[in-house]
């Protein structure tokens, strides 16, 4: 029996989740014993071409990773799309925006001049922007275009399952592997469409170990500013951690660490913003009645959207700022 | 035609859904523009609500509840108070302005302040006119024509 | 302890080996004068007034003090042989030679047949340095704040270099014991009005906590007890022929377990300090009703007495009505019993006294039963009703004479003139208002109070005496201005509904709660502090929070507190929301 | 100063052996009399001067100066007593101080205008031992003073000092001990005369410990110092007193309450106990027999009371110093309730002399009841003042004329006052007759109204309480013809009242009254009613007194009346003062005699007298206050006091009869 094929992709992304692949240690090879790996640029040279060239639902498996916003990761997007039989969300950034997301505050104007004209590391004066057409002697030049609004893979194309995580754990890859592998050597029946793999129901706090009690918050502080308690809850420390709003299964390694939960599992499955959640589970611990203090009292959470939204504003409920 | 905004209302049960019942019993006239959402009690509007209601279209979200102390929950009201707070936090952020949020204490029997709540909401909604989500929805087509546009 | 046999006048007594002479004898009923003995404190046998002959085998005699000689076998003493009288006849003399004629000294001049001391050396003092106030201070309260200062003639009682003392408790036993009266305590409060502290009794520290209390026991207040401020005293206990003295009692605190609770906390009385027109505070014969009743009250301050502050009857008195109530400035509601409570007034002082009595009224609401009755009555009884609200009380200072009296400004409406009426005493009748710490109260029970923080019923008309909060009932005045009647009436209905609520078993529940769905709650424990009813609890071996929908009033706010989606209220369930949302958007 | 600690009793006689060994008998020692009243006349300088012309000669090996305790003849202070000649000098100043070093101590020569000289038989007297003063006395007590520095414990054992202690501790039972003070006699010496022994005795049955010895310092009476020479010359003799009582009663702990007026007597009773404490005899395991005990010294404010036994206990406490009833005896329940044995230090300081010398010796000194000696101080109107020694049962006539030398200026004995200001007042002689002519008119003779002069009254504790006095703690005020009695009377009840501590009725009331009557009766507004009153108040207060303050407080004026009722009645009903001392009733004037001679002028503090030199003088009765200044210093007895209103007359008639003096008239003065 031919081996199954396996395709990996980056979009718009930082590579973490290649990397975040390749620690699974000893199974990458099982995985190469397993799979027929036919597209993985990052680890290899592949061509667009050869994929184009491939049949319909080729492919078994596409582990998807990165944003998209651009006709490069849009085209792409689709053409895995048609050839793969299984397309998989693989990471923040296909799921729901993550880093590159944070665009969605701005737009590619402001973008592009900041980048190539304004930013202080550049020289003065200069006004060399790339096109996406550029006439050389040789022909046109093409650079695919950049959007203005960045979009998730589920938003553009039709997404089997869904594998969150800034990067998604090893472990939780690897266990990942091991069920797919499962599937198709035993022919165990597929989760339904449209599930959360690597990942459970619940939310961060599941699996911190921090105890918690009664939260009461009169002033919000940033990590730099106190020596934590080891023991217990950061909120109640006065952090802001999206731990309570934020999927589990990355083991609340950062919590651990001391570090609030920055939200990167993404939001669980039963709400439908985990901006707004954080929000509204913040907005009721803070121990005032008065309106000026509660005021006074929001003032100290730094940069509230960034905070609430890092991982998850093109998936969001408005998606993007409005200008 | 002029522009007739369009207002999610989220009343609570104990005082400014009756007092909106008791407007409407006292014949009251105020602006059709509000449509409204019964919860039993303020505490209960999600940020998300108010969220969604700007995502599904609505020019202005105005949140009416029990005065301070009168909450039929204690003090659903405070924590609502709150979380308005905090969504109008979101909502400047998100380029929307926070005017368009409106939270206010009507009781019971203030069935006149009711009233007057809407039809002053509607026209400052009226006033900041219609707010239109950009670039929303993904269209295949736009980001396509635009691609081969660009493809030349 | 060794017996010993003595002899007291010819009677023969057994006392403890090395008791008192003085103590023997009241046992066998002789009294023995004396100026500085106390039972409870070591014998001082300073006034050698208790002196008597002591006689001893082989014939010898002398004087000796009765309060400190100790007995022993044998012992024959003698307590009114001519040396004897002579001697105290004689040191009573030389006293009221140098002191005041005090009472203590006259009456027992009297009592030994002295008319005039023989001398008088012109100097007056009126302590007879007994040393009682300095050794009750010293032996039995233990604050050592007094002392014999100076000494011979010279000698006096202070305290440490005659200034106020810090050690010092104030609790008067040396003035109480004082016989001469030499020592006063400060008196702040010389007056015959108590205000502000309506006291019945006086604050002493072994009392009944009030009148007809159950059980009708005396407790000790700690506050003025002496044994609590210096470990001291502890005369009581040693009063007490039954043991029953227990100073280590302290209030103690049980919990109950209840399915209902009946909330009948009252009202308070309204404060007219702020009502500066009325000058209650600045004059003093300016009164509250509260402050009348107290007085009125046969066992208060006066005796029952109706009297000025200066403890002169009053010869015409006002009584102004809704001080505080049916007022924009203080509470727009009428107090409802001000109106009657103040005809009962007129109806006492024309009973007690021959002072003319002043209504002056802004409608007289005698509603009820036998009400109208008794307003006609007292017109009949000569009181004046004036209708008009006064507009102020200002003194009367024209004349000499009418110094201290006072002159009620008003409005008669009836006849449409401007009045002023000179009046002895003016009491007002104070509105009834909430008690000032209801809305905390009402907290602890999840019931909400209105604008003018009485508690709000379910419904003015279908649960009048049903809260917002299940099995929670009202009763009386704290649930708005009543008289007693309707108190009671009401106390009655709450009692039946408590009862219904025992007699069913079970309780009905609302459709609509929260609900946590353990599949999705991690255990952040946001939500449990949020409900205000405590609906929420964390359940320990599961780690997750759990709602008791018994508890729970369906108030969402634990929902949208769920940062998690964890927590759904039946029939407002996000998707219906977000549902309608949709609905009245599209 | 011994710094080595005596472990036996053996080494203490070891020690004394050395010391005398050491000791030259032939060095010269200078012996100043550092006692208090010396000290007042100027011995520092004295001794300072000693001490310079010593170093200058550097003779300090050769000669000690030495700085001795109380010699008693206080009168002829400063005494300068020069070893081993005996050489006594008085009134030394510090320029003869030069002069007895060159003449005496380096020339052998006397100086006799330093020597004492008899005023009878105007005859020179060498030896301390041959001046009448001390001839009578019987230095039991005082010996060891004059040949002592106090400061030096080995002064105090070569002259064999805490020989009896050591012979106490070893070879007798505390029983021994107390019985031989009861067999020897010994009297409290603080007052009350109680058997010292019997009380040891009932302080020993009692069975709680811990027991505490007290020594009595706190002497209060005014004119009384000899507790307090004693204390300031040779406080080794008190502790080893306080020792032995210790050992007998069982105690380890003592207390010496001593005023602080005594600066001096504390400052050396303190180098003296630590003396002792660092010989061993104090603190623990004493002289190696395992008996432990030491002193605390505490301070007195100076209250009288405190002198009362329980008053005193109060006061050690450190609570204020008022007695409490003695129904039960200090000995039982005293300091902090526990069994107390209290003695005054003339007491203790007997003691060693009764183990040394044995109880026989002791009792043979004396009368019946009362063994031993006494010490008194006499002040007043008597020639010679001081401390004296005398052995119980002398007389009044030995100890006012013998020892104390008669009255000065040829005024005539009046009376004695004893036992301070609760004692009485005793007549010895009197210029008044003795029943007043007025008594005969109210029939008011009674058998005191005998005259009777006590000069020969022996006196002891009994003999002296029978008088209507006491013994008291010895002083001894004598008074002339110029004491009017009423006024002692209301004096010594002034200064009772005053330091009455105020506690009980009959004393702090009482006297008041009494004091009040006094002054009535001294300002001419007495009635014959107010004597009876006075006696009346009298018995009233000795019998119901709280503490024996009280209980004697009248004794100077019912000893007064019993002796002087003539002179009250002069008082109450011819409103005179016969001694002219009652100024209401007095008036001061100037007869014939008066030879111009202008004392009494410039005497006078209002300027009353006027005159020319060699002319009258006239007292100016408006301005006069009847001080009695002129009248003090007249050298001619030419002032006259006399009844009150009269001096005007007598000056009229002595203008009549004056003429100008002779040239010589101070012949027929003398």
């Amino acid at each position: 029996m031919a081996k199954p094929k396996l395709a990996i992709y980056w979009a718009a992304s930082c590579g973490g989740c290649d990397i975040a692949i390749l620690d699974i240690e000893g199974k990458i090879l099982e995985v190469a014993d397993f799979f027929d790996l036919v597209f993985w640029p990052c680890a290899m040279d592949f061509k667009y071409d050869d994929v184009r060239k491939m049949q319909d639902k080729e492919i078994t498996l596409t582990l998807f990773n990165g944003a998209i916003r651009s006709d490069e990761n849009y085209e792409i997007a689709k053409l895995l799309r048609e050839k793969s039989v299984v397309l998989c969300a693989f990471g923040s950034c296909a799921s729901e925006g993550c880093i590159p997301g944070l665009a969605n505050f701005t737009d590619k104007q402001t973008i592009m001049d900041y980048v190539y004209k304004t930013s202080p590391s550049l020289e003065p004066g200069n006004d060399v922007v790339p096109q996406t057409n550029v006439k050389v002697p040789e022909g046109t030049l093409h650079i695919p275009n950049l959007w203005n609004t960045v979009r998730t893979l589920p938003q553009v194309v039709d997404v089997d399952y869904i594998i969150p995580g800034c990067p998604p754990q090893s472990n939780q890859i690897a266990a990942v592997i091991d069920a797919v592998v499962d599937i198709l050597k035993n022919g165990k029946p597929l989760p339904p469409k449209g599930t959360v793999l690597g990942a459970s129901d619940k939310c961060c706090c599941d699996e911190c170990k921090r105890q918690r009690n009664v939260k009461k918050i009169k002033k919000f502080i940033r990590p730099f500013e106190i020596v934590t308690d080891p023991e217990i809850c950061l909120m109640e420390q006065g952090m802001v951690c999206l731990g309570p709003a934020t999927r589990s299964g990355c083991g609340a390694k950062c919590v651990a660490a001391g570090v609030p939960c920055r939200g990167c599992y993404g939001l669980p499955s039963n709400i439908r913003d985990q901006g707004a959640s954080m929000a509204s589970a913040l907005a009721s611990v803070i121990d005032s009645i008065d309106e000026a203090e509660v005021e006074r009292i929001l003032d100290t959470v730094a940069d509230p959207l960034g905070t609430f939204y890092r991982f998850s504003l093109p998936s969001s409920m408005l998606r993007r700022v409005q200008q | 035609m002029s522009f007739e905004p369009r207002i999610v209302g989220f009343l609570c049960n104990w005082c400014s859904y009756t007092g909106a019942d008791l407007a409407g019993t006292a014949r009251m006239k105020y602006a059709p523009n509000v449509m409204t959402v019964r919860v039993m009690c303020t505490g209960r509007v999600d940020p998300g609500f108010v969220l969604d209601s700007f995502r599904a279209g609505a020019d202005g979200v105005l949140v009416c509840g029990c005065h301070f102390g009168d909450c039929h929950y204690v003090e659903g009201n405070h924590k609502c108070m709150r979380r308005i707070a905090i969504t109008k936090r979101i909502l400047k952020g998100m380029g929307i302005q926070p005017e368009r949020l409106r939270l206010e204490w009507v009781s019971a029997s203030e069935g006149a302040r009711f009233q007057e709540v809407v039809n002053s909401f509607t026209e400052e909604i009226r006033g900041l006119g219609p707010i239109r989500l950009k670039e929303w929805a993904f269209v295949p087509e736009q980001v396509e024509a635009a691609a081969a546009a660009h493809g030349e | 302890m060794d017996k010993a046999k003595i002899t007291i006048d010819g009677q023969q007594i057994e006392v403890d080996d090395g008791s008192y002479v003085l103590e023997a004898a009241k046992s066998l009923g002789i009294e023995i004068p004396t100026l500085c003995y106390y039972p409870y404190m070591v014998p001082y046998a300073a006034c050698r007034i208790c002196c008597v002959e002591a006689h001893g085998a082989g014939g010898w005699s002398k004087i000796v003090t009765a309060c400190n000689y100790p007995v022993w076998d044998g012992l024959e003493i003698f307590t009114d042989t001519p040396r004897v009288i002579n001697a105290r006849r004689t040191n009573l003399e030389m006293l009221m030679a140098n002191c005041a004629p005090v009472p203590v000294l006259q009456r027992l001049a009297e009592q030994l047949g002295i008319t005039e001391p023989r001398w008088k050396t012109g100097s007056n003092y009126t302590c007879i340095l007994c040393g009682l106030c300095v050794r009750i201070c010293d032996e039995v309260v233990g604050a050592h704040a007094l002392a014999f200062i100076n000494r011979g003639a010279k000698r006096d009682v202070s305290t440490p270099f005659q200034l106020d003392s810090e050690s010092c408790i104030l609790c008067g036993a040396c003035a109480k014991h004082c016989p001469t009266g030499y020592i006063k305590m400060e008196e702040i409060e010389n007056r015959y009005i108590v205000h502000q502290e309506m006291n019945l009794s006086p604050n002493a520290a072994i009392t009944l906590p009030f009148r007809q209390a159950v059980p009708n026991v005396p407790q000790i207040v700690r506050e003025n007890c002496i044994h609590f401020k210096t470990g001291g005293c502890m005369v009581c206990a040693k009063v007490c022929p039954k043991d029953c003295i227990e100073y280590g009692d302290r209030p103690n605190f049980e919990e109950v377990e209840v399915g209902a609770v009946v909330i009948a906390t009252g009202f308070d009385s309204f404060d007219p300090t702020p009502m500066k027109q009325y000058g209650y505070g600045k004059y003093p014969n300016v009164i509250s009703s509260e402050e009348f009743e107290v007085m009125n009250n046969a066992a208060g301050p006066t005796g029952g007495k109706i009297v000025m502050e200066n403890g002169a009857e009053p010869r015409a008195i006002a009584i102004l009505h809704c001080i505080g109530s049916r007022d924009h400035d203080y509470h727009k509601y009428c107090s409802r019993v001000c109106c009657m409570y103040s005809l009962k007034f007129s109806h006492l002082v024309k009973e007690k006294t021959s002072a003319e009595v002043y209504q002056l009224y802004i409608d007289m609401r005698s509603f009820g039963k036998g009400y109208e009755e008794f307003y006609s009555r007292i017109l009949d009884e000569g009181v004046n009703v004036i209708r008009g609200k006064a507009a102020e009380v200002v003194p009367s200072g024209y004349r000499q004479h009418e110094e201290g009296h006072l002159i009620v400004r008003c409005e008669d409406t009836l006849i449409g003139k401007y009045r002023e009426i000179p009046v002895d005493m003016v009491i007002l009748s104070t509105a009834l208002e909430a008690r000032r710490d209801a809305k905390e109260f009402g907290r602890k029970f999840n019931i909400s109070t209105g604008a003018d923080g009485w508690f709000i019923e379910a419904h003015p008309k279908l649960a009048p005496v049903s809260t917002t909060t299940e099995g929670i009932f009202l009763a009386g005045a704290c649930q708005g201005a009543k008289d007693i009647p309707d108190a009671v009436a009401q106390g009655g209905a709450a009692a039946a509904q408590a009862m219904k609520l025992m007699a069913q078993g079970e309780v009905m529940m609302d459709a609509a709660y929260a609900v946590i769905d353990e599949a999705f709650c991690s255990g952040c424990k946001m939500c449990n502090d949020m409900c205000p009813y405590t609906a929420i609890s964390f359940d320990d071996a599961k780690k997750v929070s759990v709602v008791n929908s018994a508890l729970c009033k369906g108030c969402g706010t634990c929902v949208a507190a769920c940062p998690a989606g964890a927590i759904m209220a039946r029939h407002f369930t996000d998707e219906q929301i977000y549902a309608q949302i949709e609905g009245i958007l599209a | 100063m011994s710094t080595n600690k005596l472990n036996s009793p053996a080494e203490l006689v070891a020690l004394k052996e050395r010391l005398e060994k050491n000791r030259n008998a032939n060095k010269t020692v200078v012996t100043v009399c550092a006692g208090t009243g010396c000290m007042a006349c100027g011995c520092d300088a004295v001794l300072k001067t000693f001490r310079e012309e010593c170093a200058n000669d550097r003779l300090e090996n050769e000669v000690e100066i030495k700085a001795t305790g109380c010699h008693g003849f206080c009168e002829r202070g400063p005494l300068v007593v020069v070893h081993p000649l005996g050489v006594f000098y008085q009134r030394v100043k510090p320029a003869d101080a030069k002069l007895i070093w060159e003449q005496t101590v380096k020339g052998g020569h006397l100086v006799n205008k330093l020597l004492y000289r008899d005023p009878q038989s105007n005859q020179i007297v060498k030896n301390e031992k041959d001046i009448p003063f001390y001839k009578k006395q019987m230095r039991i007590i005082f010996g060891k003073n004059g040949f002592m520095d106090p400061t030096a414990i080995n002064d105090y054992i070569l002259l064999g000092g805490y020989q009896a202690l050591a012979m106490a501790l070893t070879k007798m039972t505390p029983e021994q001990i107390i019985d031989e003070v009861k067999k020897s006699g010994l009297r409290g010496r603080g007052g009350g005369g109680f058997p010292t022994g019997k009380k040891w005795a009932t302080c020993r049955a009692v069975k709680v410990e811990p027991k505490y010895t007290i020594c009595n310092a706190d002497e209060g009476d005014p004119g009384a110092f000899m507790d307090r020479s004693l204390l300031e010359g040779n406080p080794h003799q008190v502790i080893e007193g306080m020792l032995i009582g210790a050992y007998a009663i069982g105690s380890h702990e003592g207390f010496v309450y001593v005023r602080n007026e005594y600066p001096l007597a504390v400052k050396n009773l303190t180098i003296a106990i630590k003396a002792a404490r660092d010989c061993g005899f104090l603190g623990e395991n004493i002289l190696g027999t395992g008996f432990s005990f030491d002193i605390e010294i505490s301070r007195g404010g100076g209250a009288f009371v405190c002198g009362e036994s329980t008053a005193l206990m109060a006061s050690l406490e450190g609570k204020v110093g008022e007695p409490r009833a003695k129904y039960i005896h200090t000995v039982e329940s005293g300091l902090w309730d526990k069994p107390s044995n209290l003695n005054n230090v003339e007491t203790w300081a007997n003691v060693p002399p009764i183990i040394e010398r044995g109880a026989e010796w002791f009792a043979s000194i004396g009368t019946d009841n009362s063994k031993g000696t006494k010490v008194f101080a006499l002040t007043g109107k008597v020639n010679n003042t001081g401390l004296v020694e005398v052995p119980m049962g002398i007389t009044l006539r030995e100890i006012l004329y013998d020892i104390g030398g008669g009255v000065p200026r040829g005024k005539k004995f009046k009376a004695v006052q004893t036992g301070g200001p609760s004692g009485g007042t005793l007549i010895v002689e009197t210029a008044e007759p003795k029943i007043h002519a007025s008594m005969v008119a109210y029939g008011d003779l009674r058998d005191e109204d005998e005259a009777i002069s006590l000069l020969d009254l022996p006196v002891d504790f009994d003999e002296l309480t029978r008088a209507g006095s006491m013994m008291g703690s010895g002083g001894m005020i004598v008074m002339d013809e110029d004491s009017c009695m009423v006024d002692i009377a209301r004096y010594f009840i002034h200064f009772l009242t005053e330091e009455s501590c105020g506690k009980c009725v009959p004393c702090r009331e009482g006297l008041v009254v009494m004091l009040n009557i006094l002054q009535k009766i001294s300002e001419g507004k007495g009635t014959i009613e107010d004597i009876e009153y006075l006696e009346e108040l009298s018995q009233v207060i000795i019998d119901t007194s709280l503490c024996q303050l009280g209980g004697s407080a009248p004794n100077p004026v019912r000893s007064t009346i019993r002796y002087f009722r003539q002179e009250f009645l002069a008082h109450v009903i011819d409103k005179r003062c016969p001694a002219g001392v009652c100024k209401d009733l007095v008036s001061h004037a100037i007869d014939n005699t008066c030879n111009g001679c202008h004392a009494c002028l410039k005497s006078c503090p209002t300027n009353a007298i006027v005159g020319e030199p060699k002319r009258l003088h006239y007292i100016i009765q408006d301005k006069c206050i009847q001080c009695g200044a002129c009248y003090q210093i007249c050298r001619y007895n030419s002032i006259k006091r006399i009844k009150h209103g009269e001096g005007d007359k007598l000056q009229e008639r002595a203008r009549e009869l004056w003429q100008p003096p002779l040239k010589k008239v101070t012949a027929e003065v003398a």
